[in-house]
């Protein structure tokens, strides 16, 4: 298409800065048609990550490979549609799930939980990095179980986490799918978990993928919670995350 | 108290009030999840019947959440002006909303009245308003806020420039931020989601954007929404213009947000001490949305826009400088399609300017509701016509932090463009002043050596 | 002419122009029950992406339908002026709406290039452009006509008085239309559709309807809306102002519907001779609608927006006073929903007015599709603030006749209201001086020793 | 509810005249509380009226009474869901129907149709009657044979006429429910009917239903259509309704 109808943003330096969407140029104020297309294509490919399914196989697999104690469970949600209409079935686990927990004996002091959430994708590709950097550390202090979870919500972690006895869960969860990133994980933890918790009382590290926050990141923020969560004995807003984490400093813009 | 209406010969029974607003609301997901909600469309007019019956009296003595167990119905039962009330005292839910639409129920007399109205009151006249009543009557309310710009004088829009960034990254924000600034947004304020709860990036975030504002003398302010205990930390060393917090319409959905009265007091007093208004000192902003209080588990069986619209009474309290609703952010599970969104919008902004709030909106959607950029559009023209305060300016629309569709600056342009609105004074006259745009709004051409591209260094 | 777009790695064909113009439309059951539709979402991003791209100039050459087959693409290609097309001739789709977005594009341009445009060209724009964007783009077209009132001056909306009867009952019909006009209604025209198709009714009818104009020194115009044929038996014995046919925009819909353009023009020579009209002697009424070529199985694989457009063309060659689209009206088979149906009246609205019509709109629905009240009325407040020229006035919105629910004069109050819009000149002196509203637009409380009502005998 | 806030419109005597809603009366120029109450119900019900059943047995048994050729039918759309989404289907006949109307070998030369269309509840509780009031005058001259269609749109007559060799066919068909009129027939009647064929080759009569046309009136039209359809050998728009029909020239408005 032409160029000279489109009132260019002399702005290419500020483009490199950020991958939001910005020095679009507009017609009269508003967005250029080929601007407005390609919002309208990834809008088309964002609603497809919500329905990417978990890649069971492939994690399980993974998973299994720590050798610890790891538990294949569902969530009372049967389907996406569902899920997506009943967040109350997806904090709870159906009932064959919660059999398989009772079966468990060994003690447990930690619980990692993968889920799906509103993203595999985000889940599929990333988790199994950020578990083979954890566990091994992990596993010098804490007695670590493993769950794998169809259709889960944050609040899932909680019910997983109590019937094992464990002391702190961390639950790595695909996040709402967004237009330019549509494969970001969350990890929200728990200290204490049990049925019935809310927000409250758990930290959560969100906008993990390859735009956002790194997986050594996330790390280090997500050792920061589980320390101060046992040193403080407890979790959530009142935690707050101390450490130092302006990664940029480098890039800090110069004002004026 | 039960209530009853009889259609067709067949008598539909509702067994309390908060059941007969349930049943009265018209059709959503959220309160069909909560199991309260109209089995047929036939129950819910005749709810509506019979709530149009109710006397609005009624509603201070049938609490809908225990008094002694909800410091929200507390704050809603004693700040009640019973003096306010007494105009409209002997109304009806039905006829309070034929008052409402008289052509001499205008805003003077609206706001007299508005300190005698509760939560309750504005939302069960709602639940039996059309969408174009829920948006002439509230054209005819001006709330206008100050601190340093004026927001919500007719034949005005102001944006909050929403420039987040997934790791927080103070030159992208900046980016963002000049990329807004350039389509004119940003009078409400430049409001940053961090996306981490750390208070040393949140401290540096209101460092670096309150640089920006006065090396370039921009007449606005600024917030970083963490959360209110994070910026309480901060408050001291840090310049903070606008406490922000997140609030619900019940005292179990604020403990799971974990606040509460006293601590949204401590942010109010603390930043109100800070005197760093210019044109006013209205220091808060807070965001709602319909769904938080099913989704704490924290409803107590009362449907979710009466919670919603609670929660004005706690932004109420501390008389904040904006207010919005995140409406179609939070999820389908409670708004399922641009048709509830759209209606769910309509309501909050009605309810929020009758009780007196200076009310903006989050027109959105998330990428798992059944909407798009259409829907948006219709919402944000509609909302515009209702003479709603303020929007967000997100980047082409595309919250790359939050993950969800706003408004953009584009949509800005639009929104001013077709209705006819200008920004806010003081901030319309800087842009003026910076050649930003014309005397008829339109942006001018800006080359590469303008001060705001110059903003940021390499 | 095959056309394709990559998106992904995947490429997507389109066999033909008119296939990729159905692709590329936005989702509505007419289409996809037509088997013309996109598969995927992104299939039908990839169309517009390539329809994008497509020139302008492609459409004088690649006729939808053929040439030789069809009397309506016959007109549109004969009437194309090439030097109004000359200066928007080497823009593709895709520029094409960036340059109707520019601020200079204003309504001197538009009307410049209009007579260049032909309907194919606007349906495909339309495509690619989303709600604001039609909404922005009509903002700008001003198309005024005239008879015996001056319709579409902007900061004026109008209203066609729609009193139908099951029985055509003269008393029941005259009843519903002192009540109109008590709401300042009818000032686009007082419009029946006779429930028969009997040439005796409808004369009777435009008696009395005259009779009352008359007397009551209405600036107006009546019409009845019986089929054209019926309307040419009556004109030598009868008052007849406008003459009115629904049209479609194939040769083939245009003969299901009993019609072709000769009778058409028969009709329109046979009332420029009888001069009725005061202010100007635009004599034509159209009604269109998307859905009635696919009905009719003469749309010959073409989208039904697209025919739609096609139908525009057709009314433009008569000069008409009015044309509306009864978008709702035809039934969900072709569209769905309220979204549907919002999004097909913007659409028609925005391609009229940039072909040149005065155009308004029947916004509506059925009681078989899925939309109530609030769509409505989210419908009227956009096409408002798009400037469409006039809406339909039933009484309590409930045709009882045509059995569905329109516009109502209720809501063409709310709509002057809100949106700051007055009757048509000649028509809002009329009702200041007959003390039916006053300065304001407000209603004033009429006694029943009002002229209006007395009126009627028993 | 107060009547005090409302603008009155005083037009008691306008609102004896018709059934439409008029002197609502006003609050700002808006409909008050009541009368916008009611319209949501009215359209509650009006939604029903679109699902309501045809009563196939009750119509099976009294049009059996007439001792005529009977055939009992569906169409291509086998639910009120399809009917609504797919009107081409409405308009054929399914398999099964076709094979009844081919064992046919009797000679016909009118037929009459019945068939739910939008509101089966109109043709539930009019047909009878009118057909009670029809059929011994037309058979006095004519071959009849009826059908009764499940899932019918107004062009399947024409199939249905075609197959059993008809001249002439009249339809009888639930109209679109109106708010205040949900159970309205209407009749289309089609000379030489057969595949295809459009609306400008049909007559229609409309709005029968006790607030609108009275079944006496619709059949002298009726009887119009057919006489003139037989003598012109065409049916249609070409066909003017030439029938003294102002029923009501007892009230015809006295004007000044
Ligand atoms: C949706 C959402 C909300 C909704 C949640 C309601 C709901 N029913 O879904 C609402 C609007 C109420 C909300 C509120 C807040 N949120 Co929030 N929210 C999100 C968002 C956009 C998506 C979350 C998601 O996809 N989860 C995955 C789904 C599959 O799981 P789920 O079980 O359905 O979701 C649960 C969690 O998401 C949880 N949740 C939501 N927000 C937060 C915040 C915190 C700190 C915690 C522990 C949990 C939590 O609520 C859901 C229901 O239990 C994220 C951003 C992102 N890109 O992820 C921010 C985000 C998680 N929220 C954030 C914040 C700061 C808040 C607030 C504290 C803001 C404030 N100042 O008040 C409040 C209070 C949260 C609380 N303690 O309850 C931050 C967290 C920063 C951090 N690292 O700690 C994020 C990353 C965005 C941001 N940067 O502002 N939020
Ligand atoms: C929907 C409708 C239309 C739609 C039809 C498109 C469609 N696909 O549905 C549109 C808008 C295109 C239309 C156009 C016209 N219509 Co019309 N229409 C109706 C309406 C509101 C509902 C019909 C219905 O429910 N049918 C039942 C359903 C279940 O069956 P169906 O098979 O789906 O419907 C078919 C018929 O309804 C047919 N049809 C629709 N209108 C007409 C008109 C005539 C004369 C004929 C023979 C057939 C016909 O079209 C449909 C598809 O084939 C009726 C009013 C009413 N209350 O019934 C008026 C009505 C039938 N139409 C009427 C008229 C006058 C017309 C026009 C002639 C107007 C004009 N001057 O151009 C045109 C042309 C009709 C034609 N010859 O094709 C009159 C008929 C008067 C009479 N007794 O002859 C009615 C009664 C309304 C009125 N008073 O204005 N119409």
């Amino acid at each position: 298409m032409e160029n000279k109808l489109i009132q260019t943003d002399p702005s290419e330096l500020l483009k490199t800065q950020t991958n939001a969407r910005i020095g679009l140029g507009n017609v009269g104020g508003a967005l250029p048609t080929q601007q407005t297309l390609s919002l309208k294509l990834d809008h088309a490919r964002a609603k497809d990550a919500v329905f990417s399914p978990l890649n069971i196989e492939l994690l399980a697999d993974a998973l299994s490979e720590f050798q610890l104690p790891f538990f294949l469970l569902k969530s009372k949600a049967e389907n996406k549609i569902e899920y997506l209409k009943r967040p109350d079935l997806g904090r709870r686990l159906e009932k064959h799930s919660l059999e398989i927990l009772e079966k468990n004996n060994e003690k447990t002091d930690i619980v990692l939980v993968i889920t799906d959430g509103l993203s595999a994708d985000a889940v599929n590709t990333q988790v199994i990095n950020v578990l083979k950097q954890l566990i091994p550390e992990w596993s010098k202090k804490h007695k670590i179980a493993l769950a794998l979870v169809e259709n889960g919500r944050v609040a899932i972690a909680d019910e997983i986490g109590e019937r094992l006895g464990g002391k702190f869960t961390a639950i790595f969860i695909g996040e709402r799918p967004g237009l330019s990133s549509p494969h970001s994980m969350g990890i929200y933890t728990t200290f204490q978990p049990k049925v019935g918790l809310t927000d409250e009382s758990r930290n959560c590290i969100s906008n993990i993928h390859p735009d956002g926050l790194s997986i050594p990141q996330a790390i280090r923020i997500l050792n920061y919670y589980k320390e101060e969560s046992y040193i403080n004995q407890y979790s959530g807003f009142k935690l707050k995350l101390d450490l130092n984490l302006i990664e940029e400093q480098k890039n800090t813009p110069t004002i004026g | 108290m039960e209530f009853r209406y009889t259609v067709n010969n067949f008598t539909y029974n509702f067994k309390d009030l908060k059941t007969l607003m349930a049943k009265a609301s018209p059709y959503r997901t959220g309160d069909a999840l909560a199991g309260i909600s109209a089995e047929t469309n036939e129950e819910r007019v005749a709810a509506q019947f019979a709530l149009g019956e109710v006397p609005l009296s009624l509603f201070l003595t049938e609490h809908l959440i225990p008094y002694e167990s909800d410091e929200v119905t507390r704050l809603i039962v004693d700040s009640h002006y019973q003096n306010s009330f007494s105009s409209i005292n002997h109304l009806t839910v039905g006829d309070f909303r034929n008052w409402l639409l008289l052509d001499t129920t205008n805003q003077v007399v609206l706001d007299q009245v508005k300190m005698g109205l509760t939560p309750e009151m504005v939302a069960a006249v709602s639940k039996i308003m059309r969408n174009q009543d829920l948006i002439a009557v509230a054209q005819k309310c001006e709330v206008i806020s100050r601190f340093r710009t004026t927001v919500g004088q007719k034949g005005r829009l102001s944006i909050r420039l929403q420039p987040n960034h997934p790791t927080d990254s103070q030159s992208g924000i900046l980016a963002s931020t000049i990329d807004g600034l350039m389509y004119g947004c940003g009078d409400a304020v430049i409001g940053i989601n961090p996306a981490t709860d750390s208070p040393e990036v949140v401290s540096n975030l209101l460092k670096m954007l309150d640089e920006v504002r006065e090396k370039l003398e921009i007449p606005t302010q600024s917030c970083v929404l963490s959360h209110i205990t994070t910026t309480l930390n901060n408050i001291k060393d840090a310049p903070v213009d606008l406490v922000f917090q997140s609030i619900g319409g019940t005292e179990k959905t604020n403990s799971s947000f974990g606040i509460n009265l006293n601590i949204l007091n401590e942010g109010y007093e603390a930043a109100m001490e800070l005197k760093r208004g210019t044109v006013g000192q209205q220091v808060m902003y807070f965001e709602t949305g319909q769904g938080s209080s099913l989704s704490a588990n924290a409803h107590h069986g009362v449907d979710q826009q009466t919670c919603e619209a609670r929660a004005y009474a706690v932004a109420r309290k501390f008389n904040p400088f904006l207010v919005n609703s995140v409406v179609g952010f939070i999820g389908p599970e409670y708004l399922f399609d641009g048709k509830q969104i759209i209606r769910a919008a309509l309501e909050d902004h009605f309810c929020a300017k009758l009780l007196g709030l200076p009310m903006g909106m989050d027109v959105c959607y998330t990428n798992h509701a059944e909407a798009d950029q259409d829907d948006m559009d219709n919402l944000m023209t509609l909302l515009g016509v209702a003479d709603c305060n303020f929007f967000m300016g997100v980047p082409g629309a595309d919250d790359i932090m939050l993950n969800y569709q706003s408004t953009s600056f584009h949509d800005a342009m639009y929104m001013r463009k077709v209705l006819k609105k200008r920004p806010a004074p003081e901030f319309e006259a800087w842009l003026l002043a910076q050649g930003i745009i014309n005397e008829k709004g339109e942006r001018n051409a800006l080359n590469s050596k303008h001060l705001l591209l110059n903003m940021h260094g390499k």
